[in-house]
């Protein structure tokens, strides 16, 4: 397995400390026993193709838990103030429990806060708030600048553990733009000095073009000195991906996520490897837990713990297989909360 | 007082038998009031989105954000009105207000300043940007719109500098004390006796009320309102009648850039915090709001209660839209559509208006 | 050509020359290789078009909010024609073409019939298009079409000279013969010029409206032919950043808002005048924030400039523009 | 032979009967004469005619046929060309295309230039005017502007040629040259329309006259001959108009003045600019068109740099600044001649065009202005000059000519200064108006306003100035006191402009 890093401090050793008596196996996960009284919202930040498998994972919520209702709510257009828009309409139509990437992450816990103080079940999901506080009852997300230190190294790797790679990301006033840079700093650092990176380019990912044209510029004007390009958003993947390929040059190209525009391009050899994250997995497993938080089945006996739901390298060696191991995680994660949660 | 005008003089300028013209203004009918047909308008459609989904009057969770977003639009709107009242526009006017916070939260972070405090610091610094703006127009005499787009961009440029050498997350975090109240209270908190207020009336809501008071009052009863509206209708015959218009000009831009600060306080505490990106939205908006009540693009003439009316159309029809689940794929095309179908019933009301007036009115103004 | 030398064009075409060699010079003449050149002038095809698209719709005084909801729908309704229906390449580019047409044409119908303002009906078209864009593709790039229009799209004559390029000059050109030397141009700026002036001598100014809204479509068309030939994919996002770099462009290309004004030329050196700025911000590895401040001030300063220079030759005006309408207006 | 007829024609427009039943007939090889005061309603007369309003009542007939003209461009295809009274052209076309607007030469598709240049240079030169096709129209002066109009009407190849107020603002001798033009038209069997206030042209170029009063016709198709010019004047008045006359008024000529030049120069070419204005004296300023007269005006309010030289008010030496600080500091006003764009605003109400300058004095705390003080001050000027409005939240844009510059004195008056600059204040004014001006101009004086009186009509000069200051190129070329007695002082006034025998273009 990949080393999956956890965050939540007191619980390193894994799934076996702190039972209580009621709950089930401690191995296993927590049978919920009435979801029917639950309604659970899905709410992204946006139109994004990371969580188009919510929408279906959200169904197969409803279908095995038998939940009162599911949605999947992208309406928030990427605005905090639009999402807290569509948060609070889905509340007054009777959702109880809401799984929410939040758009900003400076912002998020004021929702959550007002969320809980409703007493909603909330779960911040894939993307977890800025600072040391989480308002939700718990975040299943990413740790994005683990996932970011793993893409770097899986680019280190791929260049032979020498040369000069660059970074390409998003929104630079975002915190977890600044989590990822820090990532990919750190695996920088590790090599002593035998991988160096030029200055990170930020801002690329509003759209596709934008991308597009960084990546030509930066191959044009410094295309013959790097070795390597380690993308830690979607849209600048996309261009660095089919930059490479277009001006020939013997530059490794590491994605992030695994949309099938990217999954295609490691298997033609045009990207050398992607970070895959766990999106189904966030959803079902924090579909899960909402239900069993919403239905007042079971409490989290440390609120606001953080919990990595994993992030998978992928290269043309495990393109095939690194779904099984997501399935897996996904299994486990399961069995990991049930450890975190009091239930009656 | 007297004009110093004879008798003789004045009799020579009388016009004895004509008939005077009857007053223009009282012609058209009071449905084809560009504001009552908007309030109409917005009640008609809460009142249909309501019965489609009861639970559009929810107070807490419907009408509570919903009044809290149309006031903080209100204020957005009124910030893009004090320049469109000359003619002008503002194309930063959420940069501005992204700006001004960011001097707030500079306050509260580093400075440690109380609530107000903050806010006061953010007010003078969108004042002051404002002003700046307005004297690169007025000393150079280049368009308005040029010269906001070009300060965009510098603020666009400056702001993350600023955010990611002084913050870990670029944000300002620090709450000081009585934001999560200015938030969360309505007038429910608020009593008198035994009597409270509605629950679904926010708090925050009062910034909007004083803004527009303060606009209001200034265009309708003041010499600097009416000296506004004349530059925006001819500058050159306002320059001609003693305004002072370069002065007027950094003015309305400084009343500008103070509304976009106070917007922007107004996102930073329903949100939560105070980041860069505070005001991306805005720019749309402050358009939208002014436009749809009646204001003038090409100045002279403004509507505060028309900005509030706009600002509120848009804000229900997105609402009752997300009340009846749309989703993204819809949402957008039914927005438009709405809104081009609520305009054209304006216009097809000042049609009939005119028609029932006898005659063709004044074609549409340009832009 | 001694009108020409006072000219915004003219004041362009030094500032061009002088980052070009600023550039030649700080990339130790890397700039002036076959690819680098190549890469400078491919991403040049698309902002061209869109200050045009731009420019076209001010020329007759009225504003195009919708730039790049028509160009992303349009290169989105090609994507997905090819690839999910199988519609051949020449048959599908050439229905987004027409939809982009269609839909420049919708926005100026909808201003001349219902006489709203067209900030509003372009605002509004805007987000009707957008959702149209995000229905047809979701969140999907789409990419599955033929190999052939890659390589129209990414093919450069002599290694040097992008096609997507030429075509965005041909445009240019096209538009320039039209806004010059046809009766339709000419009526079109003669509307944005003096409307009232125009329809006095014959001009219907609601047809030059139309016409300028339905070329605005037609030219954002062909940047979205240009887009889909030349992009990785098509997605959701394209379009997204089209607006404020279509007003930047025939802004500080010389036009006025006011109407009236052809400044093709400028529009084009303006649009190369922006991408300087991206070169160099890749040459000098600058943080996105250090180009915004100098986009921002390159504006303003060559705007500035321009603007002390008109209203020197403005002392001698007579001949107002609009502003000078008949008291009442005709309706 | 009738070429035109417009029978039992009516325009409504909201609130106001434009046209109620006017009847024309324009015949052909004869010029005619539209006469009316301000607001009767001529040059809505014209555009129904050129299809630019659709009329609401009667016919229209060419050639004895009914047409319906939908558009200006079908009634000039008909044969129907116009001059309309305000400025046409458009800014950024040259002379050339300006002219041929209407129908631009084609070759293959595209716009001709050689084509325009040839064709535009023939009207040009009809005109006697040494234009060049291929200058920006933004170049040329109000005059030649108004010129190249007359070329563009003429351009059409018209039958019916329609001329609203053509010789407003071009001098008498480009007056004579159009009239040359239109008499040539005449021999050539054309209708002509001819609109003016000044009603000596009338009677020097027209042969029959229609007066229109309040919109209806007064008098069809009379016989200048047969008519005199007080029976034309009574009969667009409506009743019986009184010639002129002007209570005595005697200036203290040992007073000190109340604004003195001394030498000024300014950046606009001006060179040692003497000029003293007294209190209670009417200093007319006279020059051709484009003397600089303006120009001085606007230099003295601050509007243009002055190099040199002293301008001094009240014996003390000044720098006034700006309009504002003229007003404020010295009590200083200036009636521009630019009514549309710089005297009045258009889309405000006559409220706020006139007491825009009284707000200062008018302001309380927080600059609150008191809306009743303001509607008592503005009624009280509406009153005194006899503004015809329906109330006072009218807009100004909607008043006839007339009307517009009574508000924009009014604003002047209201502010009570002490010197005011009068530019051109009865262009495009009627008769009885133009008297009733003159009356007040005069009435201003008595009470001891220093007035300095720019005008380019010479009778109005002779009326009512005290001593005639003559400007050409920038410069004062001499000062004629006046007698009032017009063939004299005329002579005089000419000679000085043409001293040395250069004339303005
Ligand atoms: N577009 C319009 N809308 C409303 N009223 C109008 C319009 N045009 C003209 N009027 C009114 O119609 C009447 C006739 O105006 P018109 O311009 O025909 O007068 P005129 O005889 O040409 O006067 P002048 O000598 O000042 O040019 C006036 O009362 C005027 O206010
Ligand atoms: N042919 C021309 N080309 C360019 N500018 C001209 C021309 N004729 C006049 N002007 C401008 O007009 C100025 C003089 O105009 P001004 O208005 O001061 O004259 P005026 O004596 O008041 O005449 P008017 O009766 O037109 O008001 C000239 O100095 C010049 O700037
Ligand atoms: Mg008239
Ligand atoms: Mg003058």
């Amino acid at each position: 397995a990949t080393g999956c890093t956890t965050k939540s401090g007191t619980d390193t050793a894994g799934g076996t400390a702190g039972d209580d008596a009621s709950t089930g196996t401690s191995g296993g996960p927590v049978e919920l026993k009435d979801g029917s009284g639950v309604k659970l919202a899905l709410i992204p930040g946006g139109a994004h193709p990371y969580f188009q498998p919510w929408k279906t994972t959200a169904e197969q919520d409803k279908a095995d838990f038998k939940l009162g209702d599911v949605t999947f709510n992208e309406t928030g257009e990427w605005d905090q103030g639009k999402q807290n828009n569509v948060v609070n309409s889905l509340a007054a139509q009777g959702y109880n429990a809401f799984g929410i990437f939040g758009v900003s992450p400076t912002d998020i816990n004021t929702t959550f806060e007002d969320l809980k103080a409703k007493g909603f079940a909330v779960g911040s999901l894939a993307s977890c708030p800025a600072g040391d506080t989480n308002s939700a009852d718990f975040c299943l997300s990413t740790d994005v600048e683990a996932a970011a230190y793993k893409a770097a190294k899986a680019t280190i790797d791929a260049i032979g553990g020498e040369g000069t790679i660059v970074h390409l990301t998003g929104n630079n006033v975002d915190s977890n733009t600044q989590r990822r840079i820090a990532g990919v700093k750190k695996a920088v650092g590790e090599t002593n000095g035998k991988v160096t990176e030029l200055p990170v380019i930020t801002d690329i990912d509003k759209d596709l073009q934008t991308a597009q044209k960084a990546v030509a510029d930066l191959l044009a004007s410094k295309g013959q000195d790097i070795k390597g390009i380690v993308t830690t958003a979607y849209n600048p993947a996309v261009a660095a991906a089919d930059g490479v390929i277009s001006s020939k040059l013997p530059i490794k190209v590491v994605a992030i996520d695994d949309d099938a525009k990217i999954l295609t391009g490691i298997k033609s050899g045009g990207v050398a490897a992607t970070v895959a994250q766990n999106p189904v997995g966030q959803a079902y497993v924090g579909g899960w837990l909402l239900a069993l938080l919403g239905s007042k089945q079971c409490t989290m006996k440390q609120p606001g713990v953080i919990v990595d739901s994993g992030s998978f390298v992928v290269t043309k060696d495990t393109v095939d297989s690194y779904d099984e191991e997501r399935k897996a995680k996904t299994k486990a994660l399961q069995t990991e909360f049930a450890s975190q949660l009091s239930c009656q | 007082m007297s004009a110093p005008v004879s008798e003789t003089a004045t009799a020579a300028l009388q016009e004895p038998e004509t008939p005077t013209e009857p007053p223009r203004g009282s012609r058209t009918p009071w449905w084809a009031n560009q504001r009552i047909g908007l309030l109409i308008l917005v009640v008609a459609l809460a009142t249909v989105f309501g019965l489609l989904r009861p639970a559009f009057f929810n107070q807490q969770l419907v009408i509570f954000p919903l009044l809290r977003d149309i006031a903080m639009f209100t204020v957005v709107g009124l910030a893009q009105l004090c320049v469109l009242s000359i003619g002008h526009m503002n194309l930063a006017v959420g940069r501005m207000a992204a700006f001004s916070m960011m001097l707030t939260g500079i306050s509260y972070d580093l400075w440690h300043f109380g609530l107000y405090a903050g806010l006061l610091v953010g007010l003078i610094a969108g004042t002051a940007i404002g002003a700046l703006a307005g004297w690169v127009i007025a000393r150079t005499g280049v368009n308005s719109f040029v010269v906001t787009l070009a300060l965009d961009f510098l603020l666009l440029g400056l702001i993350p500098l600023v955010y990611t050498a002084l913050t870990e997350n670029a944000a300002f975090v620090t709450k000081p004390a009585g934001m999560r109240e200015l938030r969360n209270y309505s007038l429910a908190d608020v009593c008198v006796g035994n009597v409270c207020g509605s629950p679904a009336i926010p708090q925050l809501a009062m910034f909007a009320v004083i803004a527009m008071a303060v606009v209001g009052w200034i265009y309708s009863r003041t010499r600097l309102g009416r000296e506004l509206l004349l530059t925006g209708t001819s500058v050159k015959a306002a320059e001609l009648s003693g305004i002072p218009t370069a002065r007027r000009v950094i003015t309305a831009h400084a009343m500008s850039g103070c509304l976009a600060a106070l917007a922007g306080f107004m996102l930073a505490v329903s949100t939560g915090s105070i980041k860069a990106t505070i005001g991306e939205e805005f720019m749309l908006p402050s358009f939208l709001g002014p436009i749809l009540g009646g204001t003038l693009l090409a100045g002279g003439f403004i509507s505060v209660w028309g900005t509030l009316l706009g600002t509120a159309l848009t804000s229900v029809i997105r609402k009752g839209l997300d009340l009846l689940g749309v989703g993204l794929e819809s949402l957008n095309i039914y927005l438009g559509l709405i809104l081009l179908l609520a305009l054209s019933t304006d216009r097809i009301r000042t049609v009939l208006s005119d028609r029932r007036a006898l005659s063709p009115g004044r074609g549409g103004r340009r832009r | 050509m001694k009108r020409f030398v006072k000219t915004t064009e003219m004041t362009l075409l030094v500032i061009c020359g002088v980052f070009f060699v600023g550039l030649v010079i700080a990339s130790g003449g890397d700039l002036l290789t076959a690819n680098s050149l190549r890469v400078l002038l491919q991403f040049l095809a698309v902002p061209v078009l869109i200050g045009l698209a731009q420019m076209v719709v001010l020329a007759v005084g009225q504003l195009n909010l919708a730039v790049g909801a028509i160009g992303g729908f349009a290169a989105v309704a090609m994507g997905v024609l090819m690839a999910d229906h199988g519609v051949p390449a020449p048959l599908a580019l050439l229905s987004g073409f027409l939809l982009a047409s269609a839909a420049g044409a919708a926005n100026g119908l909808l201003v001349v019939l219902t006489r709203i303002n067209g900030f509003i009906v372009t605002l509004a078209t805007m987000t009707v298009l957008l959702g149209v864009q995000y229905r047809l593709v979701g969140t999907r790039t789409v990419d599955a079409y033929p190999a052939a229009l890659k390589t129209f799209g990414s093919y450069a004559l002599f290694g040097v000279l992008p096609l997507i390029f030429l075509v965005a000059l041909a445009v240019a050109g096209l538009l320039a013969v039209m806004l010059r030397r046809t009766v339709p141009g000419r009526q079109l700026l003669a509307s944005g010029g003096n409307p009232v002036a125009a329809k006095l001598s014959g001009i219907s100014t609601d047809r030059s409206v139309i016409i300028a809204h339905t070329t605005s479509g037609a030219i954002l068309g062909v940047a979205a032919i240009l887009t889909v030939a030349s992009s990785p994919g098509v997605n959701k996002s394209i379009g997204g950043d089209w607006l404020l770099p279509s007003f930047a462009a025939p802004i500080i290309g010389g036009a006025l808002l006011t109407g009236g004004s052809a400044v093709v030329l400028g529009t084009v050196l303006a649009a190369f005048v922006v991408r300087f700025v991206d070169t160099a911000r890749a040459e000098f590895s600058l943080e996105p924030s250090w180009v915004n401040f100098v986009v921002g001030a390159v504006v303003l300063g060559s705007v500035v400039l321009g603007q002390v220079r008109t209203r020197r030759q403005q002392r001698r005006t007579v001949v107002k523009s609009p502003d000078a309408v008949v008291a009442g207006g005709v309706s | 032979m009738t070429l035109f007829r417009a029978d039992q024609v009516d325009k409504l427009f909201p609130g106001v009967r434009a046209l109620d039943g006017v009847t024309l007939s324009l015949e052909a090889g004869s010029v005619h004469a539209l006469l009316g005061e301000n607001g009767a309603g001529k040059s809505t007369l014209i555009k129904v005619i050129t299809g630019l309003y659709r009329p609401d009542g009667g016919r229209l007939l060419l050639d004895g046929d009914e047409v319906r003209f939908g558009s200006p461009h079908e009634s000039a295809s008909a044969g129907i060309g116009v001059v309309h009274q305000e400025r046409n052209l458009i800014p950024g076309f040259t002379v050339g295309e300006n002219i041929l607007l209407q129908a631009l030469p084609t070759a293959r598709g595209l716009v001709d230039r050689a084509a325009i240049r040839a064709e535009a240079k023939r009207w040009l030169a009809e005109l006697d005017l040494d234009l060049d096709p291929d200058q920006p129209v933004t170049e040329l002066s109000v005059a030649q502007a108004q010129l190249v109009e007359i070329a563009k009407a003429l351009s059409v190849q018209s039958r019916v040629l329609l001329l609203d107020e053509p010789t407003a603002s071009i001098t008498p001798n480009e007056a004579d040259r159009l009239f040359h033009v239109v008499g040539k038209l005449k021999d050539a069997g054309c209708a002509v329309l001819f609109v003016s206030h000044k009603l000596e042209e009338v009677f020097q170029i027209c042969d029959t006259v229609t007066v229109l009063r309040d919109g209806t016709s007064v008098l069809e198709s009379g016989d200048l001959t047969e008519l005199t010019r007080d029976e034309v004047v009574d009969l667009m008045v409506g009743r019986v108009h009184e010639a002129l006359t002007l209570p005595p008024r005697t200036v203290d000529t040992e007073a000190a003045p109340l604004l003195e030049l001394c030498g000024v120069g300014t950046a606009t070419g001006h060179a040692d600019v003497d000029l003293q204005v007294r209190p209670g004296e009417i200093v007319g300023l006279y020059g051709l068109v484009g003397a600089g007269r303006s120009e001085l005006a606007k230099a003295l309010l601050g509007l243009d740099r002055i190099t040199a030289g002293e301008v001094r008010v009240r014996g003390q030496a000044v720098r006034i600044r700006n309009v504002r600080d003229a007003l404020r500091n010295h009590r200083i006003g200036y009636v521009t001649e630019n009514r549309k764009e710089e005297g009045v605003f258009l889309d405000q109400p006559v409220s706020r065009n006139i007491a825009v300058t009284v707000w200062d004095r008018l302001r309380k705390a927080l600059g609150y202005v008191p809306a009743k003080a303001e509607a008592a001050l503005v009624a009280e000027y509406v009153e005194q000059l006899g503004i015809r409005i329906a109330s006072p939240a009218q807009y100004a844009g909607t008043l006839s000519g007339g009307n517009q510059q009574k508000v924009s004195l009014a604003k002047w008056l209201a502010a009570k200064t002490e010197i005011l600059i009068i530019d051109e204040p009865t262009v495009g004014i009627d008769v009885r108006t133009k008297d009733a001006f003159h009356t007040l101009i005069w009435d201003l004086a008595a009470h001891g306003l220093a007035i300095l009186l720019i005008t380019s009509d010479l009778p109005e000069m002779i009326t009512l100035a005290d001593r005639v200051v003559v400007m050409r190129d920038h410069r004062v070329c001499g000062e004629v006191p006046n007698d009032h007695d017009y063939d004299r002082m005329s002579q005089q006034v000419i000679r000085l402009i043409h001293a040395e025998g250069t004339t303005a273009a």
